[in-house]
Protein backbone atom coordinates (compact mmCIF):
# COMPACT_ATOMS: atom_id res chain seq x y z
CA UNK A 1 0.00 0.00 0.00
CA UNK A 2 1.15 3.37 -1.02
CA UNK A 3 0.45 6.40 1.08
CA UNK A 4 0.00 9.60 -1.07
CA UNK A 5 -0.16 13.21 0.21
CA UNK A 6 -2.22 15.96 -1.62
CA UNK A 7 -1.38 19.37 -0.92
CA UNK A 8 -3.24 22.84 -1.93
CA UNK A 9 -5.71 22.74 -5.09
CA UNK A 10 -4.86 19.50 -5.65
CA UNK A 11 -5.83 18.38 -2.06
CA UNK A 12 -9.07 21.14 -2.78
CA UNK A 13 -9.52 19.25 -5.99
CA UNK A 14 -9.34 15.41 -5.21
CA UNK A 15 -11.54 16.70 -1.72
CA UNK A 16 -8.79 14.31 0.30
CA UNK A 17 -5.54 15.30 1.93
CA UNK A 18 -4.28 11.48 1.86
CA UNK A 19 -5.18 8.77 -0.15
CA UNK A 20 -4.10 5.16 -0.20
CA UNK A 21 -3.32 2.81 -3.67
CA UNK A 22 -3.11 -0.79 -3.33
CA UNK A 23 -0.15 -1.54 -5.12
CA UNK A 24 3.40 -3.17 -4.18
CA UNK A 25 5.94 -1.69 -6.59
CA UNK A 26 5.05 1.27 -9.58
CA UNK A 27 6.42 4.59 -10.66
CA UNK A 28 5.81 7.85 -9.46
CA UNK A 29 4.19 8.05 -13.06
CA UNK A 30 1.54 5.36 -12.59
CA UNK A 31 0.63 7.17 -9.14
CA UNK A 32 0.24 10.28 -10.87
CA UNK A 33 -1.64 8.36 -13.66
CA UNK A 34 -3.82 6.52 -11.10
CA UNK A 35 -4.68 9.33 -9.38
CA UNK A 36 -5.91 11.33 -12.17
CA UNK A 37 -8.38 8.44 -13.25
CA UNK A 38 -9.67 7.81 -9.51
CA UNK A 39 -9.90 11.89 -8.67
CA UNK A 40 -10.11 12.96 -11.57
CA UNK A 41 -7.71 15.94 -11.76
CA UNK A 42 -6.16 17.56 -14.29
CA UNK A 43 -3.26 16.65 -15.74
CA UNK A 44 -0.68 15.93 -13.07
CA UNK A 45 2.40 15.38 -15.46
CA UNK A 46 3.95 18.43 -14.87
CA UNK A 47 3.75 18.16 -10.99
CA UNK A 48 6.41 17.99 -9.06
CA UNK A 49 6.94 14.59 -6.27
CA UNK A 50 8.23 13.79 -3.21
CA UNK A 51 9.22 10.21 -2.23
CA UNK A 52 9.85 9.81 1.34
CA UNK A 53 10.53 13.43 1.60
CA UNK A 54 13.13 13.96 -0.79
CA UNK A 55 12.38 15.35 -4.17
CA UNK A 56 11.44 12.54 -7.25
CA UNK A 57 11.04 12.12 -10.76
CA UNK A 58 8.55 10.14 -12.75
CA UNK A 59 10.46 7.37 -13.05
CA UNK A 60 11.75 6.70 -9.65
CA UNK A 61 10.59 3.39 -8.15
CA UNK A 62 7.87 3.75 -5.50
CA UNK A 63 7.09 0.58 -2.86
CA UNK A 64 4.83 -0.20 -0.52
CA UNK A 65 5.06 1.71 2.84
CA UNK A 66 6.61 4.68 0.95
CA UNK A 67 4.64 7.92 1.08
CA UNK A 68 4.44 9.91 -2.22
CA UNK A 69 3.51 13.66 -2.18
CA UNK A 70 2.34 15.69 -5.27
CA UNK A 71 4.29 19.22 -4.90
CA UNK A 72 2.33 21.78 -6.86
CA UNK A 73 4.25 25.01 -7.48
CA UNK A 74 5.06 26.33 -3.94
CA UNK A 75 4.50 29.92 -2.76
CA UNK A 76 6.43 30.04 0.18
CA UNK A 77 8.34 32.58 2.50
CA UNK B 1 19.74 20.71 24.74
CA UNK B 2 20.09 22.45 21.12
CA UNK B 3 16.97 24.34 19.91
CA UNK B 4 15.37 24.01 16.87
CA UNK B 5 16.69 26.07 14.20
CA UNK B 6 13.70 25.12 11.37
CA UNK B 7 10.17 25.57 12.59
CA UNK B 8 6.79 25.56 11.04
CA UNK B 9 4.15 26.68 13.49
CA UNK B 10 0.49 28.00 13.49
CA UNK B 11 1.20 30.77 16.16
CA UNK B 12 2.40 34.17 15.62
CA UNK B 13 6.47 34.32 15.40
CA UNK B 14 8.35 36.15 17.65
CA UNK B 15 11.28 37.54 15.80
CA UNK B 16 13.29 37.88 18.75
CA UNK B 17 12.75 33.85 19.08
CA UNK B 18 14.50 33.35 15.84
CA UNK B 19 16.86 36.18 16.00
CA UNK B 20 18.06 34.86 19.36
CA UNK B 21 19.28 31.10 17.69
CA UNK B 22 21.93 32.71 15.66
CA UNK B 23 23.54 34.92 18.45
CA UNK B 24 27.35 34.17 18.99
CA UNK B 25 29.76 35.82 20.52
CA UNK B 26 31.62 35.71 17.39
CA UNK B 27 29.01 37.49 15.09
CA UNK B 28 29.37 41.27 14.25
CA UNK B 29 26.08 41.11 11.80
CA UNK B 30 22.99 39.77 12.58
CA UNK B 31 20.34 40.05 9.48
CA UNK B 32 16.62 39.57 10.25
CA UNK B 33 14.45 38.97 7.14
CA UNK B 34 11.03 39.47 8.19
CA UNK B 35 7.76 38.27 5.11
CA UNK B 36 4.68 40.06 5.96
CA UNK B 37 1.13 39.89 4.31
CA UNK B 38 0.80 42.99 1.87
CA UNK B 39 -2.54 44.42 1.18
CA UNK B 40 -1.94 45.31 -2.30
CA UNK B 41 -0.21 43.35 -5.40
CA UNK B 42 -0.50 45.47 -8.65
CA UNK B 43 -3.52 47.14 -7.11
CA UNK B 44 -5.56 44.20 -6.18
CA UNK B 45 -6.51 44.29 -2.82
CA UNK B 46 -5.88 41.04 -0.46
CA UNK B 47 -8.02 40.14 2.42
CA UNK B 48 -6.44 37.07 4.11
CA UNK B 49 -4.06 34.43 3.50
CA UNK B 50 -4.05 30.32 4.12
CA UNK B 51 -0.70 28.63 4.11
CA UNK B 52 -0.52 24.84 4.01
CA UNK B 53 3.09 22.91 3.75
CA UNK B 54 4.14 19.71 4.06
CA UNK B 55 5.64 19.80 7.47
CA UNK B 56 8.20 17.02 7.55
CA UNK B 57 9.80 17.78 4.41
CA UNK B 58 9.63 21.44 4.65
CA UNK B 59 12.09 21.41 7.62
CA UNK B 60 14.42 18.74 5.96
CA UNK B 61 14.59 21.26 3.15
CA UNK B 62 15.71 24.19 5.80
CA UNK B 63 18.08 22.10 6.89
CA UNK B 64 18.87 21.34 2.77
CA UNK B 65 19.39 25.36 2.95
CA UNK B 66 21.43 25.44 5.96
CA UNK B 67 23.76 23.05 4.26
CA UNK B 68 24.22 25.29 1.20
CA UNK B 69 24.78 28.40 3.18
CA UNK B 70 27.45 26.81 5.71
CA UNK B 71 29.08 25.05 2.18
CA UNK B 72 29.29 28.80 0.56
CA UNK B 73 29.72 30.48 4.09
CA UNK B 74 31.61 28.35 7.18
CA UNK B 75 30.93 30.96 9.62
CA UNK B 76 27.45 31.99 8.89
CA UNK B 77 24.67 30.65 11.10
CA UNK B 78 20.63 30.48 9.97
CA UNK B 79 17.50 29.68 11.84
CA UNK B 80 13.93 29.86 10.01
CA UNK B 81 10.77 30.01 11.21
CA UNK B 82 7.35 29.94 9.02
CA UNK B 83 3.94 30.04 9.71
CA UNK B 84 1.26 28.33 8.45
CA UNK B 85 -2.84 28.50 8.80
CA UNK B 86 -4.81 31.97 8.21
CA UNK B 87 -2.91 34.98 7.68
CA UNK B 88 -3.67 38.74 8.32
CA UNK B 89 -2.76 41.61 6.72
CA UNK B 90 0.53 42.72 8.23
CA UNK B 91 1.20 39.22 9.97
CA UNK B 92 4.62 37.60 9.58
CA UNK B 93 4.66 34.67 7.53
CA UNK B 94 8.05 33.71 7.59
CA UNK B 95 11.42 35.44 9.75
CA UNK B 96 15.01 33.75 8.92
CA UNK B 97 18.09 34.90 10.84
CA UNK B 98 21.12 35.29 9.77
CA UNK B 99 24.86 35.94 11.55
CA UNK B 100 28.03 36.07 10.56
CA UNK B 101 31.14 37.49 11.31
CA UNK B 102 30.82 40.04 8.36
CA UNK B 103 28.08 42.09 7.10
CA UNK B 104 28.40 41.30 3.39
CA UNK B 105 27.79 37.87 4.07
CA UNK B 106 25.09 38.17 6.50
CA UNK B 107 22.70 40.22 3.86
CA UNK B 108 24.04 37.30 1.31
CA UNK B 109 23.25 34.51 2.93
CA UNK B 110 19.78 35.64 4.27
CA UNK B 111 18.93 36.82 0.71
CA UNK B 112 20.40 33.15 -0.79
CA UNK B 113 17.65 31.79 1.92
CA UNK B 114 14.39 33.22 1.02
CA UNK B 115 15.16 32.29 -2.83
CA UNK B 116 15.88 28.81 -1.67
CA UNK B 117 13.00 29.00 0.38
CA UNK B 118 11.01 29.82 -2.93
CA UNK B 119 12.10 27.08 -5.06
CA UNK B 120 12.47 24.47 -2.89
CA UNK B 121 10.22 24.33 -0.10
CA UNK B 122 6.72 22.31 0.10
CA UNK B 123 4.77 25.66 1.33
CA UNK B 124 1.42 26.94 -0.58
CA UNK B 125 -0.21 29.89 0.02
CA UNK B 126 -3.80 30.56 -0.78
CA UNK B 127 -4.97 33.84 -1.32
CA UNK B 128 -8.41 35.25 -0.14
CA UNK B 129 -10.00 38.80 -2.45
CA UNK B 130 -13.34 39.62 -2.28
CA UNK B 131 -13.86 38.48 -5.56
CA UNK B 132 -12.78 34.75 -5.52
CA UNK B 133 -9.32 33.03 -4.06
CA UNK B 134 -6.29 30.96 -5.68
CA UNK B 135 -3.39 28.82 -4.60
CA UNK B 136 -0.36 31.11 -5.73
CA UNK B 137 2.77 29.27 -7.48
CA UNK B 138 6.24 31.06 -7.99
CA UNK B 139 7.82 27.84 -8.19
CA UNK B 140 7.66 26.67 -11.81
CA UNK B 141 6.83 30.09 -13.68
CA UNK B 142 5.55 32.69 -11.02
CA UNK B 143 1.77 32.43 -12.14
CA UNK B 144 -0.71 31.11 -9.67
CA UNK B 145 -1.95 27.36 -10.89
CA UNK B 146 -4.96 27.10 -12.40
CA UNK B 147 -7.31 26.34 -10.08
CA UNK B 148 -10.43 29.06 -8.95
CA UNK B 149 -10.64 32.72 -10.32
CA UNK B 150 -9.23 35.05 -10.71
CA UNK B 151 -6.17 34.10 -11.81
CA UNK B 152 -3.36 36.52 -10.62
CA UNK B 153 0.19 37.21 -10.28
CA UNK B 154 1.69 37.32 -7.11
CA UNK B 155 3.51 36.85 -4.25
CA UNK B 156 2.94 38.96 -0.96
CA UNK B 157 6.43 40.00 -0.61
CA UNK B 158 8.59 38.84 -4.03
CA UNK C 1 2.78 61.90 16.86
CA UNK C 2 5.24 61.27 14.85
CA UNK C 3 7.75 58.51 16.41
CA UNK C 4 11.58 59.20 15.89
CA UNK C 5 12.69 56.86 13.05
CA UNK C 6 16.23 57.98 14.14
CA UNK C 7 17.71 57.79 17.72
CA UNK C 8 20.79 58.28 19.29
CA UNK C 9 20.68 56.47 23.06
CA UNK C 10 22.94 55.60 25.61
CA UNK C 11 20.08 52.43 26.31
CA UNK C 12 20.36 49.26 25.69
CA UNK C 13 18.20 48.81 21.87
CA UNK C 14 15.04 46.54 21.83
CA UNK C 15 15.27 45.41 17.97
CA UNK C 16 11.43 44.98 17.85
CA UNK C 17 11.08 48.89 18.59
CA UNK C 18 12.84 49.68 15.77
CA UNK C 19 11.19 47.30 13.33
CA UNK C 20 7.93 48.33 14.14
CA UNK C 21 8.12 51.72 12.82
CA UNK C 22 8.69 50.51 9.36
CA UNK C 23 5.79 48.03 9.66
CA UNK C 24 3.48 48.97 6.63
CA UNK C 25 0.19 47.50 5.21
CA UNK C 26 2.07 47.70 2.06
CA UNK C 27 5.28 46.50 3.19
CA UNK C 28 5.76 42.72 2.34
CA UNK C 29 9.46 42.50 3.03
CA UNK C 30 11.26 43.77 6.47
CA UNK C 31 14.68 43.82 6.52
CA UNK C 32 16.77 44.52 10.11
CA UNK C 33 21.05 44.71 10.44
CA UNK C 34 22.01 43.75 13.97
CA UNK C 35 25.47 45.33 13.97
CA UNK C 36 26.71 42.96 17.32
CA UNK C 37 30.00 43.43 19.64
CA UNK C 38 32.06 41.05 18.22
CA UNK C 39 34.85 39.12 20.37
CA UNK C 40 37.58 38.37 17.63
CA UNK C 41 39.33 40.70 15.25
CA UNK C 42 42.42 39.05 13.13
CA UNK C 43 42.70 36.63 16.59
CA UNK C 44 42.34 39.81 19.01
CA UNK C 45 40.28 39.85 21.60
CA UNK C 46 38.06 42.98 22.59
CA UNK C 47 36.93 42.90 26.03
CA UNK C 48 34.45 45.86 25.45
CA UNK C 49 33.55 48.69 23.41
CA UNK C 50 33.16 52.52 24.15
CA UNK C 51 31.09 54.47 20.99
CA UNK C 52 30.49 58.13 21.21
CA UNK C 53 28.47 60.03 18.49
CA UNK C 54 27.77 64.16 17.60
CA UNK C 55 23.86 63.59 18.10
CA UNK C 56 22.60 66.26 16.92
CA UNK C 57 24.90 66.25 13.22
CA UNK C 58 24.24 62.19 13.69
CA UNK C 59 20.15 62.27 13.63
CA UNK C 60 20.92 64.94 10.88
CA UNK C 61 22.92 62.25 8.60
CA UNK C 62 20.34 59.49 9.23
CA UNK C 63 18.11 61.73 8.19
CA UNK C 64 20.02 62.67 4.71
CA UNK C 65 20.40 58.62 4.24
CA UNK C 66 16.99 58.49 4.55
CA UNK C 67 16.83 60.75 1.92
CA UNK C 68 19.08 59.52 -0.52
CA UNK C 69 17.07 56.07 -0.05
CA UNK C 70 13.67 57.66 -0.46
CA UNK C 71 15.61 59.26 -3.88
CA UNK C 72 16.67 55.39 -4.95
CA UNK C 73 13.84 53.92 -3.68
CA UNK C 74 10.33 55.85 -2.85
CA UNK C 75 8.48 52.65 -1.21
CA UNK C 76 10.96 51.83 1.18
CA UNK C 77 10.50 53.31 4.89
CA UNK C 78 13.38 53.58 7.15
CA UNK C 79 14.39 53.35 11.18
CA UNK C 80 17.58 53.08 12.94
CA UNK C 81 18.85 53.12 16.07
CA UNK C 82 22.48 53.81 17.59
CA UNK C 83 23.79 53.37 21.07
CA UNK C 84 26.86 55.06 22.68
CA UNK C 85 28.45 54.59 25.53
CA UNK C 86 30.35 51.00 26.70
CA UNK C 87 29.08 48.08 24.95
CA UNK C 88 29.92 44.53 26.28
CA UNK C 89 30.53 41.53 23.75
CA UNK C 90 27.52 40.52 21.80
CA UNK C 91 25.65 44.27 22.73
CA UNK C 92 23.54 45.65 20.01
CA UNK C 93 25.22 48.64 18.24
CA UNK C 94 23.42 48.92 15.75
CA UNK C 95 19.48 48.36 14.74
CA UNK C 96 18.44 49.34 11.37
CA UNK C 97 14.86 47.84 10.07
CA UNK C 98 13.85 48.49 6.45
CA UNK C 99 10.33 47.65 4.59
CA UNK C 100 9.52 47.63 1.07
CA UNK C 101 6.60 46.12 -0.76
CA UNK C 102 9.33 43.78 -2.91
CA UNK C 103 12.14 41.90 -0.61
CA UNK C 104 14.77 42.72 -3.13
CA UNK C 105 14.72 46.40 -2.22
CA UNK C 106 14.80 45.70 1.39
CA UNK C 107 18.00 43.99 1.47
CA UNK C 108 19.85 46.33 -1.12
CA UNK C 109 18.79 49.58 0.61
CA UNK C 110 19.53 48.13 4.36
CA UNK C 111 23.00 47.23 3.18
CA UNK C 112 23.13 51.04 1.45
CA UNK C 113 22.30 52.83 4.36
CA UNK C 114 24.59 50.67 6.57
CA UNK C 115 27.80 51.09 4.38
CA UNK C 116 26.59 55.29 4.58
CA UNK C 117 26.30 55.11 8.07
CA UNK C 118 30.18 54.10 8.14
CA UNK C 119 30.57 57.10 5.99
CA UNK C 120 29.59 60.17 7.18
CA UNK C 121 27.67 59.82 10.11
CA UNK C 122 29.59 60.72 13.31
CA UNK C 123 29.77 58.30 15.39
CA UNK C 124 33.15 56.52 17.01
CA UNK C 125 34.10 53.55 18.53
CA UNK C 126 37.14 53.06 20.88
CA UNK C 127 38.24 49.55 21.31
CA UNK C 128 39.33 47.76 24.69
CA UNK C 129 41.97 45.48 24.46
CA UNK C 130 43.97 43.24 27.62
CA UNK C 131 46.95 45.28 26.17
CA UNK C 132 45.91 48.70 25.58
CA UNK C 133 42.94 50.93 23.66
CA UNK C 134 42.67 52.63 20.47
CA UNK C 135 39.91 54.51 18.60
CA UNK C 136 38.98 53.25 15.59
CA UNK C 137 38.70 54.73 12.21
CA UNK C 138 37.15 53.69 8.84
CA UNK C 139 36.11 56.54 7.43
CA UNK C 140 39.51 57.73 5.63
CA UNK C 141 41.69 54.48 5.01
CA UNK C 142 39.82 51.86 7.68
CA UNK C 143 42.60 51.77 9.73
CA UNK C 144 42.90 53.16 13.15
CA UNK C 145 43.75 56.87 13.43
CA UNK C 146 47.42 57.26 15.37
CA UNK C 147 46.21 57.23 19.01
CA UNK C 148 47.18 55.13 21.66
CA UNK C 149 48.54 51.37 20.97
CA UNK C 150 48.16 49.19 19.61
CA UNK C 151 47.15 50.01 15.98
CA UNK C 152 45.04 47.71 14.55
CA UNK C 153 42.59 47.21 11.86
CA UNK C 154 39.16 46.23 12.88
CA UNK C 155 35.65 46.71 12.46
CA UNK C 156 33.38 44.86 14.73
CA UNK C 157 30.50 43.95 12.39
CA UNK C 158 32.21 44.71 8.67
CA UNK D 1 33.16 83.81 19.93
CA UNK D 2 33.07 79.94 18.16
CA UNK D 3 32.55 77.20 19.74
CA UNK D 4 34.86 74.15 18.92
CA UNK D 5 33.61 70.55 19.38
CA UNK D 6 36.12 67.93 20.06
CA UNK D 7 35.65 63.49 19.91
CA UNK D 8 37.00 60.48 20.11
CA UNK D 9 40.93 60.45 20.31
CA UNK D 10 40.85 65.06 19.71
CA UNK D 11 38.98 65.38 23.04
CA UNK D 12 41.58 62.69 24.82
CA UNK D 13 44.57 64.50 23.43
CA UNK D 14 43.33 67.87 24.26
CA UNK D 15 41.50 67.31 27.78
CA UNK D 16 38.41 69.12 26.41
CA UNK D 17 35.46 68.27 24.61
CA UNK D 18 34.48 71.39 24.29
CA UNK D 19 36.25 74.56 23.46
CA UNK D 20 36.07 78.08 22.64
CA UNK D 21 37.86 80.36 20.36
CA UNK D 22 37.70 84.06 20.55
CA UNK D 23 37.19 85.15 17.16
CA UNK D 24 34.43 86.71 14.87
CA UNK D 25 35.58 85.75 11.32
CA UNK D 26 37.90 82.81 10.47
CA UNK D 27 38.20 79.88 7.64
CA UNK D 28 38.08 76.64 9.37
CA UNK D 29 41.53 75.80 8.49
CA UNK D 30 42.49 78.79 10.75
CA UNK D 31 40.71 76.92 13.58
CA UNK D 32 42.29 74.09 12.93
CA UNK D 33 45.68 75.60 12.95
CA UNK D 34 44.88 77.51 16.65
CA UNK D 35 43.76 74.08 17.71
CA UNK D 36 47.04 72.84 16.91
CA UNK D 37 49.38 75.19 18.70
CA UNK D 38 46.75 76.06 21.70
CA UNK D 39 46.50 71.90 22.56
CA UNK D 40 49.47 70.98 20.88
CA UNK D 41 47.54 68.92 18.93
CA UNK D 42 48.80 66.46 16.11
CA UNK D 43 47.89 67.59 12.47
CA UNK D 44 44.93 68.21 11.67
CA UNK D 45 45.15 68.49 8.30
CA UNK D 46 43.66 65.52 6.95
CA UNK D 47 40.88 65.84 9.90
CA UNK D 48 37.11 66.56 8.22
CA UNK D 49 34.97 69.18 10.00
CA UNK D 50 32.13 70.18 9.97
CA UNK D 51 30.34 74.09 10.83
CA UNK D 52 26.91 73.79 12.67
CA UNK D 53 26.49 69.88 11.98
CA UNK D 54 27.27 70.01 8.51
CA UNK D 55 30.26 68.91 6.73
CA UNK D 56 32.32 71.59 5.63
CA UNK D 57 35.80 72.42 4.18
CA UNK D 58 39.05 74.22 5.22
CA UNK D 59 38.11 76.75 3.46
CA UNK D 60 34.68 77.37 5.11
CA UNK D 61 34.00 80.39 6.55
CA UNK D 62 32.94 80.60 10.39
CA UNK D 63 31.99 83.50 12.16
CA UNK D 64 30.97 84.44 16.25
CA UNK D 65 28.34 82.22 17.14
CA UNK D 66 28.86 79.03 14.82
CA UNK D 67 30.11 75.45 16.13
CA UNK D 68 32.93 73.81 14.65
CA UNK D 69 32.76 69.90 14.79
CA UNK D 70 36.55 68.15 14.19
CA UNK D 71 35.62 64.96 13.28
CA UNK D 72 38.24 62.42 13.06
CA UNK D 73 37.61 59.04 10.70
CA UNK D 74 34.59 57.30 12.15
CA UNK D 75 33.73 54.10 13.29
CA UNK D 76 29.72 54.17 14.08
CA UNK D 77 28.02 51.29 13.03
Amino acid sequence: MINILLFAQLQEAAGHSQVTMDASEVTVQQVKEWLEKQYTLTSLHQTMTAVNEEFATDDTIVKSGDTVALIPPISGG
Amino acid sequence: MEENLFIITDQPIRVEEVTKKVESRNAGAITVFIGTVRELTKGKKTLHLEYQAYPPMAIKMFQQIEKEIKEKWPEVQIAITHRIGRLEISDIAVVIAVSSPHRKIAYEANEYAIDRIKQIVPIWKKEFWEDGTAWIGDQLENVPYPSETPFEEGDKHD
